[in-house]
């Protein structure tokens, strides 16, 4: 450490005057206005210290078996105050939908409205137990099967599973189901097909179940290559996985076609229903064969998953594999409704089994059932509608300054590759990082595959024509700035809490909880 | 739609500029046979008053612990969540941020991550914890898979002292990749004291990929595995720990401390409540060397530009994003803000707080289990627990507790509920007693269970 | 307008390259990072967007009387996503307790714990009228009722009003009792004696009720000057109002000998609670001869007033006033409860009268209760031992790099005054603007008037000793700075959302509401 | 105590950094007498839970709105608030700050104030609104002393639709400074239009400082004021408009149209609920050529010193911080935080929705008042009226009252409440239709009123 001062008390770092232009002096906190830097719990705080009022122990004797904790455990507390600080402080290096558009193609970073963090937040359903009678929770089953007919009817599928925890659990649900079925009829074959525009959760999903993945190319309009697919397609091909829309936010125009062929050989067709968004309300995946698809109700029914979860992800099912799908779930009967959490002692047991611990994402039923109700079939149609529209509207308007890979129309997303900026010496990360300092967090970078230097833009449907053409500004601008070889992109961001971080060295020498300065200084010798 | 800030004007000065006359034009790659002409059959957008008003006709139909004398637990804990816990997870920076892909601008989401891995190893005492699963029951199957990978073996044995849906998850998701399931029986009582332990000490074996225990287990007894772990060990098997309620590690030895190598847990007694079983926070902690195997997120520090401390998400050559079909797990959506909730609770504890409160919970149930096994039919199942025990009924536990629950009485959960199939058990009753649990609760309790027994 | 380069596609400024350091280059947008520019509801809604869906209109005859508005109102909205957006990114704009050290003196800023917000919105206390039946809402006047019994009990007097709706409200009833006491002996007064060290909403209320003020000096060590005070007293004299502790942070020694003295020729002695906090739960008023005092709850009480209110100011009288209180109150009889709106038919109506529309801020009445609950007995006086502490710990740090005007121990503040700038050319305000750079609101300043350049600093009680030390340090190295002659004041400061505003173009011109720019322009032809 | 970060140990470092050996050393000014030398007699530091449980079960004793069939109007009003609202009013940087002093870093409070007060004037079609007093009762006593600053004037005229409470806080709180109140009497009917009207323009003189009406008055009634502005002009008075129930604005003429000088409300209907009567929300507004007279925080647009737009307090010479014994009210702070709601809430709604909320509100009343009359014993006062009007029932209101809130049915103000002065007012109700009353609300009210008057 030769440059002290750029240390502050504490010993962290503050701004150097080279670096970022924005420091004509240095601060001696290391805070700048409202840019408040703040440390770790593990710097503030003190083991004695506690936020919690707790009674006081009633004195009986312990009954913990001689495994009493002795040791100390090294948490340190802060008092109510300190707390709401730390976060406050830590909340606000972060972007988010409330702050301004967050075009992450793929993601569906839509507006998260309150009233359903209100209505989650009632204790009729905050404060219920998975395992207290069912007798004392007509409520939460009747949310249960008020929500499966909703997904039911919107996809047009005859049976539905609200268990998986997120997209990614509800492909395994949907490819579980898929399997049990085949092994039902004997052969549980060994492949799955998934095309190379797939998102890493379909091979990875393949795998777990232990299928065996083969990548189907794209077409030049970025869609599912037929011919090569069916040309993959044998009785030892257990499903395909296609994400409709697909990746490139393109509607796969052959999917009946692809369907009707997988389902030829005996197979089946699981659809990522990721992007469900673009067309519910338009068309009910059910009229497409689609066997088994997720919906993730954090993406098109805007339950909140801030810093990367809870999501939620029931699957609907075709006929063939209603009989297969997971327990526990809620059946009507004459008597009302019932949760069916074990297997009936009097019929075949087909149901693949138990996903979770629980029932689901209780929580996240609350919250997208109610923002079902509030658009209603009508205004879900209209969301449909407002999406892709958004996105088309940004693909006309940016398509000469950027390149699009593909001709529109294009769903409720808009994929733009790197070939804008050949010869510019700017990346698409670049590109991305620049955005930053114009207020915008980045759109989804290098994904999907199937083109060079992706970015794929999803506004949403809740984002107003104003906000998109200040956006639609700003990246024409960037496009041109990088085009005339503006220097700010390199260095971007200049204007974020941080510069760019060093991803290496993380990777590399991994420090993955916080160590005292001192401990790992002794680690280090 | 107050939802959609899109005016008709909008929508059609739009179109022109897009150059499609009507909005189906942007609709056309759909066969034409398949777009809707008209709303499915749905009820149609509402206020937010009358929306309100139906979720809360559900939400009243619900009989909520806090109206009620309480005692569940197996699984899902009741504990007083403080107010600005819930006041953090609803700032809008944290609640509608999204994965933290872009370090410059998620800081606030990456410092809180790396909070809560060093808490939830300090907790368990083990290395390195991940960002969190989604839930115990997922992380104990990850651990599992793991530890197949790790040991490349494909046995699994599975303590009977583990929740019955931990189990049925592990056998549905491990059913067509894992050779071989062992379970031991579940009993109820710790008459024997060791019983289960014995027979994962004789039964492991050099095929065993790992041996799994819960710690309190099902029951609520609590036992020291040290040496289990020395017997999983010596065959080269791992130990995986599954810790339902980690409050109780305010109060009990940590897991890491008696050998084991994996600690799963469910973490949402201290972060996001009952919600009828979801969403949920799965904990996951390991030994280091386990490190590029371990499964979902992982936040670590690094520098940026300037040299300013800072953190991102790593080591994600791990993960189904960048390695599709080789990934350690295909998890992407984790619990983040689930993990936020413990973050805030743990931070606003610290170890005085969480070390009394552990106590405060356990005497509480001390006494609770006390005053309830001196009553005529009723025998209390343990000899040692933290805040759960079981107790043997003389009577049919779910019809006592569906009868007492007509009487806001939530007495626990009994054994028919999570073990249909094993007659034996019908006659128990797990009761867990929280610090929310009142003195006039017990004396409910007490005096319910007395009349349905007398 | 020459460089419009500076200048967004909206019309608005961006920074220049020249004033803030921190542009190295212009962005497009406006916005830089997370620091994001927001536009007016009225520049950015239109009168047909709506965020709010009304059900259908049910067509009947408008009864209406022919009074229907049919003129435009002008009122631009905004959907729902649009609004959560436009009042995050200005909340952003914010400094507050959340962020950091408040250390406003005279307003106690202390933490509002969240406990507090939940308990005022059970629907038992935010959904009830305050004229439905009495009958039913028993627990409204239990919360009313206990909140009394707290607050007499704390301070030591017979009897309370809950009605007034701040601390200058109180102010307003307490000299509301006074005079109508003295009227009810024959004869009202005319003079009210106040210190020139107290807070401009005392003599604004003297003023008010028609007193005239008399203003009494300071004493070289900061109190209220005894003797000058004996000398004004006549029997034209009304009532003193003292603030105590006072305005400089001080206990008034000599508060009992002052009681007595103003008791002897027949006023009152009013006293300004505001700094309650300093003593809640250590010293109680009604032993120090006090016959009136307000209680700002939302001081003291910690219920939270963002942007400058709601407040709440319950006034304690002594067995003298206690017959004037103002109605309503609430009174327990044999039949429990009971809410008095009017004056009796049976008994002589002393009250003076009402002061508000309903029955005071019930709202404030659950936060503050609540927050009493949670600290006790005990934990009050704890809260005035560690106020207390924090600011002698302050002056202790701070005394010899800036100036103190008082030797101490003070109370819960700390005043500095101006003398250690003396030959810097840093004002007042350029230190306290400074204070903005290094991430601290600034303390009040210019007041109290009785020193020179004042700067009153409270940290209160939800301060931790970590906090104090970096606003200390961060005070001490400006105070060096300053003397050192560093060029960080004038225009300090260099690092808030915005550079120091021009107060007087806003007093000379003032625009008070939005008017669009064609109409501005027009307007000023 | 969770609220306290300082430890013992912090505390005993800081004192001898102060050189004190005790903390009541630094409470050496306090008389040693006076000092207190053990806590007081109220109970000690409670845990989080156990207070609010506490609170909860009186929360519990009282019957909420929401799970009443609910009609209660008289100047305080019950709608809808979108739950975003209250989100908006608790980001902590809103909540939590202060009266924006320091306006670098206070953008996010005065920008809101300045559309606040823009959307204010607007609504009551006037020149200036400012930035909020405490309700609407206060907020119509300022403008009478202003009233009577700006004319010299020291009489005052109220009229008898006047909300009472409103009345008597002018009276009580003027008793000692304004020579003359005269306050027409209530009148329930409408029968003879204009009748309390014509008293006031025949009354008003060249001594009076002001006339005050409330639009719509106390019983709902609604009646044009215009021919009264110019009476009222005529002598050189003030006419003051009192406006309790906003929302009537989206769909009945502005005050300002019609002659208003001064134009006070009540805000709370759109901001903050009910609360049991506080904190509300004072609105007050005026003609430009009032400015300086005005009471209460002023925010104006300026620029920075790069010339960037933004927001200050302004015009402060008027106020008691600055003017002292001067100033034009001892007001400081205000509803900040109320108003804040507001702003958010009209923003949401806008022209369209508050036009559309106004109507149905309108609508819904009319039904509900048609259906009422046609009771036996019960008959509708009001020719016009918005979304509140006047029953006569055929027995004893406040009765009928009382014995339907047993049965959850909360039917509306009875005369004798506010009245209790005048028994000829005993048998009046006052019933409120907003748009939160349900058909079967409409339906109970009904039938129980069939039901008492049978
Ligand atoms: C196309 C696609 N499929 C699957 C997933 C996985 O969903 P989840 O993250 O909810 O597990 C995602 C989410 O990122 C996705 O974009
Ligand atoms: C000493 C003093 N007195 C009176 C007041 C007025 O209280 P309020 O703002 O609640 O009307 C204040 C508040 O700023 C104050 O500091």
């Amino acid at each position: 450490m030769t440059e002290l001062s750029f240390l502050n008390s504490k010993g962290r770092p503050t701004r150097s005057d080279e670096g970022q232009g924005d420091a004509r002096f240095t601060t001696s906190t290391g805070h700048h206005g409202l840019d408040l830097e703040e440390a770790l719990i593990f710097e503030i705080g003190t083991t004695e210290t506690t936020g919690v009022d707790v009674p006081e122990v009633p004195d009986v004797a312990s009954r913990l078996g001689g495994l009493e904790r002795l040791e100390p455990i090294d948490l340190p507390g802060l008092s109510e105050p300190e707390t709401v600080r730390h976060f406050t402080r830590l909340s606000r290096k972060n972007y988010a939908i409330d702050m301004g558009l967050f075009p992450l193609g793929s993601c569906t970073m839509k507006h998260n409205p309150r009233l359903n963090e209100q209505m989650a937040r009632l204790p009729g359903f905050a404060d219920i137990h998975p395992l207290q009678p069912t007798s004392t929770v007509p409520g939460a089953l009747g949310v249960m099967d008020e929500l499966a007919h909703w997904l039911k009817t919107l996809t047009g599928m005859p049976a539905v599973t609200l268990a998986p925890k997120a997209g990614a659990h509800g492909e395994l649900c949907g490819m579980m189901a898929i399997r049990a079925a085949l092994e039902a009829k004997g052969n549980a074959r060994s492949i799955v097909l998934v095309p190379e525009s797939a998102h890493g959760t379909n091979p990875a999903t393949a795998a777990f179940l232990g299928y065996k993945v083969a990548s189907i190319p794209a077409t030049q309009d970025g869609r599912v290559d037929v011919a090569a697919l069916k040309d993959k397609l044998s009785e030892d091909v257990a499903a395909v996985m296609i994400t409709n829309p697909n990746t490139c936010g393109l509607f796969e125009r052959d999917i009946v076609e692809i369907a009707d062929a997988v389902h030829a050989i005996g197979g089946y067709f699981y659809c990522d229903g990721a992007n469900f968004n673009a067309i519910v309300g338009k068309v009910r995946p059910g009229d497409l064969g689609v066997d088994a698809m997720h919906i993730n109700l954090h993406k098109t029914f805007s339950t909140p998953h801030g810093g990367g979860g809870p999501g939620s992800g029931p699957v609907v099912f075709s006929e063939a594999l209603a009989p297969f799908v997971p327990r526990p779930f809620v059946l009507a009967s004459e008597d009302g409704l019932e949760l069916i959490e074990h297997a009936s002692e009097q019929e075949a047991d087909t149901s693949f089994g138990r996903m979770c611990a629980f029932h689901g994402q209780m929580g996240m039923f609350t919250r997208a059932l109610t923002y079902m109700k509030s658009h209603g079939a009508d205004g879900l149609a209209q969301v449909a509608e407002d999406a892709v529209l958004n996105a088309n509207y940004i693909l006309s308007q940016l398509k000469d300054d950027l390149s699009a890979p593909y001709a529109g129309p294009c769903m409720h997303e808009v994929l733009f590759d790197e070939s804008f900026l050949k010869g510019t010496g700017v990346s698409t990360l670049d590109f991305a990082k620049a955005m930053i300092d114009e207020g915008f967090h980045p759109m989804t970078m290098y994904f999907p595959l199937v083109v060079a230097g992706a970015m794929l833009v999803e506004p949403t449907e809740t984002e107003s024509k104003a906000s998109l053409d200040e956006f639609i500004d700003a990246l024409r601008h960037l496009a041109r700035a990088a085009k005339a070889g503006e220097d700010r992109f390199k260095g971007a961001p200049y204007f974020a809490p941080m510069q760019r971080l060093d991803e290496t060295q993380a990777a590399r020498n991994p420090v993955l909880s916080y160590t005292p300065p001192d401990a790992a200084q002794q680690a280090a010798e | 739609m107050r939802y959609l800030p899109l005016t008709d004007s909008d929508r059609q000065s739009m179109l022109s500029a897009i150059g499609a006359p009507l909005i189906d034009d942007l609709f056309s790659d759909v066969p034409a046979d398949k777009l809707l002409k008209e709303p499915v059959d749905l009820p149609h957008h509402q206020a937010e008053m009358l929306v309100a008003r139906d979720m809360r006709r559900y939400a009243n139909q619900n009989l909520g612990a806090g109206d009620a004398a309480f005692f569940c637990g197996a699984g899902a804990y009741r504990h007083h969540i403080p107010a600005s816990v819930d006041t953090i997870i609803q700032r809008g920076e944290f609640l509608t941020a999204y994965t933290p892909y872009q370090p410059e601008i998620a800081q606030g989401t990456l410092q809180y991550l790396f909070e809560f891995q060093t808490q939830v190893a300090r907790l368990f005492d083990m290395d390195v914890a991940n960002a969190s699963l989604y839930d115990g029951s997922t992380a104990c199957l990850e651990a599992i898979l793991m530890a197949t990978r790790v040991t490349k073996r494909s046995k699994v044995l599975l303590s009977g002292g583990l929740h019955p849906h931990y189990r049925d998850v592990v056998r549905s998701m491990t059913r067509f990749t894992v050779e071989t399931i062992i379970c031991n029986d579940p009993v109820a009582t710790q008459d024997a004291p060791g019983s289960d332990t014995d027979w994962l000490k004789t039964t492991v074996d050099e095929e065993a990929a790992c041996v799994v225990v819960q710690y309190p287990n099902i029951f609520g007894h609590i036992e020291d595995f040290s040496q289990l772990a020395d017997a999983v060990h010596s065959t080269g098997a791992l130990l995986i720990v599954v810790v339902t309620e980690p409050v109780a590690l305010g109060a009990i030895k940590a897991p890491g401390a008696m050998g084991a190598d994996v600690v799963v847990g469910e973490g949402q007694g201290l972060s996001v409540g009952l919600q009828y079983g979801g969403p949920y926070l799965g904990l996951f902690a390991a030994r280091k060397k386990f490190l590029r195997q371990m499964p979902g997120r992982l936040c670590g520090e690094t520098v940026d530009a300037e040299g300013k401390r800072g953190f991102v998400l790593t080591l994600s050559t791990r993960e189904q994003h960048i390695r599709r079909e080789k990934a350690t797990s295909n998890i992407c959506t984790n619990s983040g803000l689930c993990a936020l909730a413990f973050t805030a609770h743990m931070a606003l504890l610290g170890e005085a707080g969480l070390k009394k409160l552990a106590h405060y919970n356990h005497s509480r149930a001390v006494q609770a289990a006390e005053r309830l096994a001196a009553i005529d039919g009723v025998t209390l199942l343990n000899d040692s627990f933290f805040n759960e025990f079981t107790l043997q009924l003389a009577g049919d536990a779910e019809a006592i507790v569906e009868h007492l629950a007509q009487r806001s009485i939530l007495a626990g959960v009994p054994g028919a509920r999570i073990y249909p199939e094993r007659t034996q058990l019908k006659d128990v009753l797990i009761v867990c007693v929280t610090e929310t649990v009142q003195d006039e609760d017990i004396d409910a309790l007490a005096q319910g269970l007395k009349e349905c027994l007398a």
